[in-house]
C-alpha cells in the first residue's frame, strides 16, 4: 500500500493531481446536482402527510450524514498524520473542517425549517437535532484552535488530537442525547423518522445525495490545494508557480 | 411534474417559505463556501509573491553591503 | 545552499578535533552512583505531592472556584424565584452545571504557570512517561477542585430544597464524575496551554465534551427523586470514568509537546 | 580526518538533514551534525536565527519539520527514555516554582530526572546560594532562579548538556566557574552545546566547535 501512496505522499504531485481533477469532479458534481434538485423540486411527488415541506428533506438529509461522514473522514486523515506523519493527511483535515461546519449548519438550518411547519416550532429538543447542534461545536472548537496558531503544522497537530477526542465522544454523545430524549419526551413520535419512500423519491434522493458529495469533494480539494501551497510557500516548486501566476 | 403552474410551484402547497428558506440557506451557505475556497487560492499565491518579494530585497540589500565591504577592503589594503 | 556546506563542514571539524578525548571517553557512562532506579510510583508521588504543596502555598486556586461554584447556584433561585417545588425539580442540573463551570474556570492552572515558567519543558524532557507526570497533575487538579466541590455540594443541595432521597446520587455522581471532568478538561488545557488568549477558546473545546457526564449525572439524581434504582446511570458514568482515565493521558501528553514545541 | 576516531567512538548526539521552518520562514536547512563525547559546541547566529530552535529541536522538545535526531545512532523518539536519562537542558525558563523554597525547587528538579537529592544543599552553596536554601523562590531574583536551576549540573551525570544562554543573569565569577564545570564535564566524556552572546574566556577558541546559523539564504 505504501508504494502504491507514495507518490502522492509529495505534496507537488497532489497538487498538481488535484488541479487536474477538480474541473471533472466539478462538472460531476453540476450534473448530478442539476439532475437531482430539478428533480426533487419539480417532479418527485409530494408526501401524502407532510405535502411538499417534504422537499426540504432532499437537502437535510444528505447534509446531516455529510456532516457526519466529513467528521469521521476528517478524524481518519488527523490520525494518520498524527500517526503516520503525513503532512499531506493534516492538510486534507484542515481542508474538511469548514466544509463539514458548513454542511453541519445546513442540516440545522434545514431541520428547523422542516420543523416548523410539522412541529409548529422552529427548534425542538429532537435527538437529532441536539446532536447536529453539539457536533456544530465540535467542528467550531477544531476550527478555532487551527485559528488560533500561528505554525500551521502545529496547528494541525493539535487541531489533529482534538478531532479524535471529538470522534471517540461523538458515539458517546449521541448514544446520551438519545437516551436522554426518550427519558424526556418519551411520547413524541418524531416525524422525520423514516418515511416509507417510494421509487419516485428514491431516485431523486440518490442523484441529490451523489451530487452532494461530489460537491464536497469539490471543495475539499480547492482547500486542500490552498492548504498544500501555504504549507509549502518556502519550497522551489511553489516559488516558481507563484511567479507564473503573478506574472500573467 | 408535480406543480400546474409557476405561481404553484413557488407556493410549495402552502410551504413555499419553508422550502425556499431551507433551499435558499443552503445555496448561500454552499455558494459562500465555494468562493472564499476558490478565492483562496489567488490570495495564497499573492501571499507567497508579496513574501518572495520582501525576501529578495533583504538578499539584494546584504549583497550590496558584502559588495561595499570588498570595495572597503580593497581600499585599505 | 551556503549553509548546508558550512555544516557539513563543521561536522568534519568536530570529528577531527575529536581524536584526543575519546580516551576518557567511559568515564560518565559507568559513573551513575547518584542516579536512582525510575519507579512510576515514585514519579506519581513527587508530582503529586509538588502540586499539592503549591496549592496549599497558593490557597485562592482552592478557595475561588469554589466561592464562584457556591455564587452560581445562589444566582438561580434569585433569577427564577424562590418556590421549593421549581426548584427542587432543576436543582440537579444546577448544581451540575455549576459544577461545569467551576472546574472549566480552575482548569487553566493545570498547566499554565508550569508552561510560563519552564518546569513544563522539564517535565517533558523527564525520563518518565509523561502519561504518569499528567496523570499525578490531573489527580492533584482534582483532589483540590474536585474534592471541595462535592464536600460544599449537600449543602447547596438543602439551598435549592433538593428531594431527600437524591442526596446519595448527588455525592456519587460528583464523586465519579468531577474526575472525568478533571481528565477531558486537561486534554483541553493542554491543547491551548500555549495560546495567548486560550481560555475563550478552552470552554468552546471542552464543554461540548461534558454533555454526556451532565445527561447522566442529573437523569441519576433525577431518578433517584423518584425513588428508582440509579444503578445503570452510575454504571454509565463510572465506565466515562474509566474510559478517560485510560484515553485522556495518552491524549493530554501529545497535546503537550504540540504546546510546548 | 582521523578514521580512528570515528570507529572508536560513536556520536552521543546527531541530527541528520534537519529543516525547521518558523512562522513560515526557513530557519535551517539540510542540517547535519555529529556531536562525540568531549565537545564543547557552541552554536551560533544573529537573533532570531534558530539558535533556541535548533538546542529544542536536539533535546527533543520541537519537531523539526524534516529530519532525525539521533542518540547513539538511535533515532530518539524510540529510546526516550535513555535519551531524557542521558541529557540535561537548560533553557530560556529557568523552570524555578516561586511557591516552593529554593532547596524544594532543587530537590524536585533532581529527582524528577532520577538523579537523588540528598546532597543539595551543598550544590546550593556552589551556586552562591548558601543562606536561602530555606526562601520561598518567589522573593528571590532572576539571576537567583536561574542559578538554582543551574545547580543541577553540579550533580548532573547525564552526559549531554544543552545549555541555552546559561551565563544570562549570572555573575562574572559564576561565569568562570560554569566554564570550569564545562570544561570537566567535557573531559569526563560528556558533551556541552550551548548557546551564548559573550565569547567563552577560560575555554580556548580550539577546544570550542561552532556551528553557525546564519540564515544568508532565506
Amino acid at each position: 500500500m505504501w508504494k502504491w501512496l507514495h507518490p502522492y505522499a509529495n505534496p507537488e504531485v497532489s497538487y498538481h493531481f488535484t488541479n487536474k481533477l477538480l474541473p471533472w469532479l466539478s462538472a460531476l458534481a453540476a450534473i448530478f446536482l442539476s439532475i437531482g434538485l430539478v428533480w426533487a423540486l419539480l417532479f418527485a411527488p409530494a408526501d401524502y402527510q407532510q405535502g411538499h415541506s417534504f422537499r426540504i428533506f432532499y437537502i437535510h438529509v444528505p447534509a446531516a450524514s455529510l456532516s457526519m461522514g466529513i467528521y469521521v473522514s476528517m478524524a481518519i486523515a488527523a490520525f494518520s498524520s498524527l500517526v503516520w506523519q503525513l503532512k499531506l493527511a493534516d492538510a486534507s483535515a484542515a481542508a474538511m473542517a469548514p466544509v463539514g461546519a458548513a454542511f453541519t449548519a445546513i442540516a440545522l438550518i434545514t431541520g428547523a425549517a422542516w420543523g416548523k411547519p410539522m412541529w409548529g416550532t422552529w427548534w425542538i429538543w429532537d435527538a437529532r437535532l441536539t446532536s447536529e447542534l453539539i457536533l456544530l461545536f465540535l467542528y467550531l472548537g477544531v476550527i478555532a484552535l487551527h485559528n488560533a496558531f500561528e505554525d500551521k503544522n502545529l496547528a494541525g497537530k493539535a487541531a489533529g488530537i482534538l478531532t479524535l477526542v471529538g470522534v471517540i465522544n461523538i458515539p458517546i454523545i449521541k448514544y446520551s442525547v438519545e437516551w436522554w430524549n426518550t427519558l424526556h419526551q418519551g411520547s413524541t413520535v418524531s416525524k422525520l423518522g423514516k418515511p416509507s419512500m417510494s421509487l419516485d423519491m428514491l431516485w431523486p434522493f440518490i442523484f441529490c445525495f451523489i451530487g452532494f458529495s461530489l460537491l464536497v469533494g469539490v471543495i475539499i480539494c480547492l482547500r486542500f490545494r490552498n492548504e498544500i501551497l501555504a504549507r509549502n510557500s518556502i519550497r522551489p516548486w511553489v516559488r516558481e508557480l507563484v511567479q507564473q501566476n503573478t506574472v500573467k | 411534474m408535480q406543480f400546474n403552474s409557476f405561481s404553484d410551484f413557488i407556493n410549495m402547497g402552502g410551504y413555499g417559505f419553508y422550502v425556499w428558506l431551507s433551499f435558499g440557506a443552503a445555496a448561500l451557505i454552499l455558494t459562500l463556501l465555494l468562493i472564499s475556497s476558490k478565492a483562496g487560492h489567488q490570495q495564497i499565491i499573492t501571499q507567497i509573491s508579496k513574501r518572495k518579494q520582501r525576501e529578495d530585497k533583504l538578499r539584494q540589500a546584504k549583497e550590496l553591503r558584502k559588495k561595499q565591504n570588498e570595495v572597503l577592503n580593497e581600499v585599505t589594503e | 545552499m551556503t549553509l548546508k556546506a558550512q555544516s557539513t563542514q563543521e561536522t568534519e571539524n568536530l570529528t577531527a578535533m575529536n581524536g584526543n578525548s575519546v580516551i576518557d571517553n567511559t568515564v560518565l557512562e559507568n559513573a551513575a552512583p547518584s542516579s536512582q532506579p525510575l519507579s512510576y510510583r515514585r514519579a506519581f508521588m513527587l508530582v503529586l505531592k509538588r502540586d499539592l504543596t503549591i496549592a496549599m502555598r497558593h490557597k485562592d486556586d482552592i478557595v475561588n472556584p469554589l466561592l464562584f461554584f457556591v455564587i452560581v447556584v445562589t444566582l438561580f433561585p434569585l433569577g427564577i424565584g424562590p418556590e421549593a417545588q421549581t426548584l427542587s425539580r432543576i436543582a440537579p442540573g444546577i448544581i451540575w452545571v455549576a459544577a461545569l463551570l467551576a472546574t472549566l474556570l480552575s482548569l487553566d492552572r493545570l498547566f499554565k504557570s508550569d508552561h510560563l515558567d519552564g518546569s513544563l519543558e522539564q517535565m517533558l524532557l523527564s525520563p518518565h512517561p509523561i502519561f504518569v507526570l499528567v496523570l499525578a497533575k490531573i489527580f492533584a487538579h482534582w483532589l483540590i477542585t474536585g474534592l471541595p466541590l462535592i464536600l460544599i455540594a449537600p449543602l447547596l443541595a438543602v439551598l435549592l430544597h433538593l428531594d431527600e432521597n437524591s442526596y446519595t446520587a448527588l455525592l456519587l455522581t460528583l464523586l465519579l464524575g468531577t474526575p472525568v471532568l478533571s481528565l477531558l478538561g486537561a486534554v483541553g488545557v493542554a491543547l491551548t496551554v500555549g495560546i495567548k488568549k486560550g481560555g475563550v477558546l478552552l470552554s468552546l473545546l471542552v464543554l461540548p465534551l461534558y454533555i454526556p457526564v451532565l445527561i447522566f449525572a442529573t437523569s441519576a439524581i433525577d431518578t433517584a427523586a423518584l425513588g428508582l434504582p440509579y444503578s445503570g446511570q452510575l454504571a454509565i458514568i463510572a465506565a466515562l470514568f474509566f474510559g478517560s482515565l485510560t484515553l485522556a493521558p495518552f491524549a493530554v501528553g501529545a497535546a503537550l509537546k504540540v504546546s510546548t514545541n | 580526518m582521523n578514521p580512528l576516531s570515528k570507529k572508536t567512538s560513536t556520536p552521543l548526539i546527531s541530527a541528520v538533514n534537519l529543516t525547521c521552518i518558523r512562522e513560515e520562514r526557513l530557519l535551517f536547512d539540510e542540517l547535519s551534525v555529529e556531536i562525540y563525547p568531549g565537545d564543547i559546541v557552541q552554536v551560533e547566529g544573529p537573533n532570531g536565527s534558530g539558535k533556541t530552535s535548533l538546542l529544542r529541536i536536539l533535546s527533543g522538545l520541537s519537531q523539526p519539520y524534516d529530519g532525525q535526531i539521533l542518540y547513539k545512532n538511535e533515532i530518539i523518539s524510540l529510546c526516550r527514555e535513555e535519551f531524557h536519562q542521558n541529557l540535561l537542558y537548560f533553557g530560556h525558563l529557568s523552570g524555578v516554582k516561586g511557591e516552593m523554597t529554593a532547596e524544594e525547587n532543587l530537590d524536585f528538579n533532581l529527582a524528577l530526572h532520577g538523579n537523588k537529592t540528598q546532597e543539595s544543599l551543598a550544590y546550593l552553596a556552589k551556586v552562591n546560594l548558601s543562606g536561602f536554601e530555606d526562601s520561598l523562590a518567589s522573593h528571590l531574583s532572576a539571576g537567583q532562579h536561574r542559578r538554582i536551576a543551574l545547580a543541577r549540573l553540579y550533580q548532573s551525570n547525564a552526559p549531554i548538556w544543552i545549555l541555552d544562554e546559561p551565563f544570562t543573569a549570572i555573575d562574572k565569577q559564576g561565569v568562570a566557574g560554569l566554564e570550569q564545570l564545562f570544561s570537566a564535564h567535557a573531559q569526563r566524556g560528556g558533551c556541552v552545546i550551548l548557546t551564548t552572546h559573550q565569547d567563552l574566556i577560560s575555554i580556548k577558541p580550539a577546544q570550542v566547535k561552532k556551528i553557525t546559523l546564519d540564515y544568508s539564504y532565506l
